[in-house]
């Protein structure tokens, strides 16, 4: 299995940010029912960052393009998803350090400490209707394979709407959280989406 | 939904560029998303910074200004400012007396205010943080974000401010900040939704002949929805939720009262809604100090309302009666 | 439509009975429904007394007290008061040193406040009245019932209202007030209707995607229906109207501008709407010496806004920057 | 034909207080396409006054009657129609004078009185589309006969829908005046209309 370059981390991320773009307004939408209606225009406004600051400045590493990434999102989105998000790829980043390559495992292992990081400074576990929900079973995935991955974000993902809320915004709504899928478990879908579909392009 | 705005990508930086016109006595960074008292920092002074999402107004950069807030961060709308934004504040108003930051409780304000108050304590500011959680409608705190900060953050931000304009050390304003958040106790009831310019409409439906308990102020629904009351069933329900929560009857400590309107609630309503929360209240056995009512810490164009009660003492009046002089809040000089 | 009241036929006692509750500065009089100052009659001082229909709140009762005006009397809700309102208000706030009746030109106040200036006179009460007539979008006055007031009252209350404070005689305050009257203009935009309690629903439809230009204060439709506009279009078109009424380019002496909201505008808006207004002003080569942002003159739940320019001079800014302390403006003091 | 006493007067200002209630709405409705919504309800709160203030102090003649009536309406009314209805009642009360009976030509020279006085007073023409455009021709018609009055009163209000209006609110609309029946014309041809009633009810 082939090393996963800086470029490869770069069209990740660019990719990340074309199919958050495109998905905006239903991320909007979804936060609209149990939340503040402002999830697709936060992380459409850091995503457009992070291509810009990627483009301006391209990393030296895989670590460097996450690190990157990361600072962009912490200092342009704002709100819950500002700072996790921030966190989860900065702290991936952290984690790759200056490789100028990785495999697979390395990214599954630091992408376990990001996720890690989040549940540290969100306090949320699985199961309280997060992007936790979509993120967990994914890195738990992500050894097997980038589609293993995905797919457990996916089920993760529509597994969030019988749930009822226990962090963030939607907690408020208490059982009337019940039966609508968590925003943020959607965009950390859009994420791992575009990062087996920038593999399968690599693969290619 | 139709807004008086140019796109929703550009509302902030057009409200702030519009507020900087009309309030020379400001100093508004454009740039940097930043409100500031031009005669920042004040030396010996205790700076109070504040911020959060935009769509409160006249919260917070309505309330900058002499014995209230030193700075404002407004983030985008209903969205916390960024790390940066309240670093920024911080420095541009810290005399060397320290800052203080008031955090409403939101996941999003708890993290980007907890960021910059790392940033700024790198710097070699003194920093602390209260935090406004009042409403009271969340009630399930432990399996909940916690209480969410509404109407009682004006009363911390103008106690706390009248305590730092009158010299008090930051121990003693952040102090006093706590102690007035935990005596301060919200509930909100909307008449229907708010339109965000991101979303372009409302961010909920209520039925005609409905309305929604226990909301917040960021067009998020309510607890529960029930159907249409009056003005005088309102205020009993919204009343009663307040004083249940801080114990039972009134203990005879003189109240601070804001009645709030939401945002699309004509003046006319909200006083008239006032005579029914005063009425509840002298029921109850509750006496009532001091009352404001208007339209000031707000969910956009949301129609509704909100009570915020704030037990005081003779140290508490004094503080609010202490002269304030900001966009919003204005007496005593 | 869902309000916040008890019944439609209360709500302005309702209303007075809150203003009460939170006003212990002012006298309100809920059976006569006048709100006057507590200080009323001011020994030697000119009275200052307007009224309307209610429903525009803050305005009038919001701008009783020192500097301003000395009662107000609110009809019911968009129902000019009836005459006994308006003579009991003068009675109760003439030093012996005359009233001064601030009228807004509507067919129903000038009939009602001219039979009250007839009873106030044949209780040997000194009494004059000024017109406020600035709405430009009244345009054929000769086949109108003329030009309607809006918000320029606020201009000739705050001024005229400083101009009495400051012991002016009665001869003196009313060509005062005429000669701001005069230097008024305004201009409304409506984003969608209000919904008065009496007809409980809205005054008028709106389709998705128009405004309504050339509003006045009181529901009614506009002169023009337009495709929905940016803030910075909106800004054009009325800055424009008023600069054309007043003759063309400005001829260099300062304005006073009120932009206001129509009660359910949000002041994020409102305040990004002047950012677009200063521009557009500047544009035109205006100088701008004092703004004033905020809902002041509202039409209930209306979404929109209106600006008013006051063409003014270093007496007028004077007046303007002199002490004023109301429920809804205070500053200096 | 039979003299018009002072129980007359009552059962007409009684019934107009009727009608008024019952079509206070519909007013309303009118007045919220070219004014400002509040026509009915400011009509209804007057004429409710009336209704007391007659029962409380029964009036001693036909022109007393309507003299507390006319007073009645504007301290009670407001608005443009406060004023006008209550000079048009007060002013053909003084007309009456204190004669206990009067002739139904008596009364039309005395509306006539009235109606110009609110001419006078609101400074409107026939053909500005008021009030003015029902009473004009139906005092015009009194003389002829109450149903000719309260024919000549519903021509008169049907016939302000195509007007322009140039005095009152309305005009304020311009243009867009046009196709609307005016309020203040519609609730003059109530008491119009009720005074045909209670002429035939006098009559059985
Ligand atoms: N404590 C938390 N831990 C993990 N994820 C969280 C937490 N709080 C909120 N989130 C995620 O953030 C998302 C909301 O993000 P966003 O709408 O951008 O921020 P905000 O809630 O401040 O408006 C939620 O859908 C949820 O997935
Ligand atoms: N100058 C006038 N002369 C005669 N009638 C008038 C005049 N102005 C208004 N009216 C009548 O008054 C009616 C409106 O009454 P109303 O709605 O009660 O008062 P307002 O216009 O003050 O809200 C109009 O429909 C019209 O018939
Ligand atoms: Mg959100
Ligand atoms: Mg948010
Ligand atoms: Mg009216
Ligand atoms: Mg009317």
């Amino acid at each position: 299995m082939a090393e996963l370059d800086t470029g490869f981390f770069v069209r990740w991320l660019t990719e990340t940010a074309a199919a958050v773009d495109r998905e905006a307004d239903r991320l909007t939408e979804l936060d609209s029912a149990i939340g503040d209606a402002d999830h697709g225009s936060n992380l459409r406004r850091g995503f457009t960052a992070v291509t810009a600051a990627l483009a301006e400045k391209p990393p030296p590493s895989p670590g460097a393009a996450l690190g990157l990434a990361g600072r962009t999102l912490v200092s342009k989105v704002g709100g819950a998803s500002g700072p996790l998000y921030g966190t989860l790829l900065r702290r991936t980043g952290k984690e790759l350090g200056d490789a100028a390559t990785v495999s697979r495992d390395d990214l599954a292992r630091a992408m376990a400490a990001g996720v890690e990081a989040v549940t540290a400074l969100g306090g949320a576990a699985e199961g309280d209707k997060t992007m936790l929900d979509a993120l967990l079973p994914a890195v738990r995935a992500l050894p097997e394979s980038f589609t293993a991955a995905r797919r457990a974000a996916a089920e993760g993902a529509v597994g969030t709407v019988p749930l009822r809320a226990r962090r963030g915004r939607a907690s408020y709504l208490g059982d009337r959280s019940i039966g609508h899928e968590d925003p943020g478990a959607a965009s950390s879908l859009l994420l791992v989406s575009a990062l087996e579909r920038t593999w399968e392009a690599a693969d290619e | 939904m139709k807004m008086l705005i140019n796109a929703p990508e550009r509302v902030v930086a057009d409200a702030l560029r519009g507020m900087a016109a009309a309030h020379p006595e400001l100093v508004v960074d454009v740039e940097n998303r930043m409100v500031v008292r031009r005669d920042a920092p004040v030396s010996g002074k205790v700076a109070l910074v504040s911020g959060g999402g935009s769509g409160h107004e006249p919260l917070h950069a309505g309330f900058v200004g002499h014995g209230m807030l030193d700075a404002a961060c407004p983030g985008e709308v209903f969205t916390s400012p960024v790390p940066d934004q309240a670093f920024r504040a911080a420095t541009a108003t810290d005399s060397g007396a320290g800052v203080l930051f008031v955090v409403k409780n939101y996941t999003g304000d708890v993290l980007n205010f907890d960021m910059a108050m790392e940033l700024a304590e790198d710097e070699g500011v003194r920093a602390a943080r209260v935090l406004v959680e009042d409403d009271v409608a969340v009630t399930d705190s432990l399996f909940t974000a916690g209480r969410r900060g509404t109407g009682g953050t004006l009363f911390v931000e103008k106690l706390a401010g009248a305590a730092a304009e009158q010299g008090a050390p930051l121990e003693t304003v952040e102090a006093l900040a706590r102690r007035v958040a935990e005596a301060c106790r919200s509930y909100g009831v909307a008449l229907g939704p708010c339109s965000t310019p991101a979303k372009g409409g409302p961010t909920f439906d209520l039925p005609t002949g409905e309305l929604e308990l226990g909301i917040g102020i960021h067009g998020e629904p309510g607890r529960e929805r029930r159907a249409m009351m009056t003005a005088a069933e309102i205020a009993e329900v919204t009343v009663d939720a307040l004083l249940e929560d801080l114990g039972g009857p009134p203990t005879g400590r003189p109240f601070l009262a804001l009645v709030n309107g939401m945002g699309a609630t004509p003046l006319l309503e909200l006083y008239g809604f006032n005579a029914e929360v005063q009425r509840v209240l002298a029921e109850r056995g509750a006496v009532v100090a001091r009352t404001l009512v208007g339209n000031y810490v707000t969910s956009l164009d949301m129609a509704g309302c909100s009570v915020t009660l704030c037990e005081a003492d003779e140290e508490l009046l004094r503080l609010w009666d202490a002269p304030v002089s900001t966009a919003a809040l204005r007496w005593g000089r």
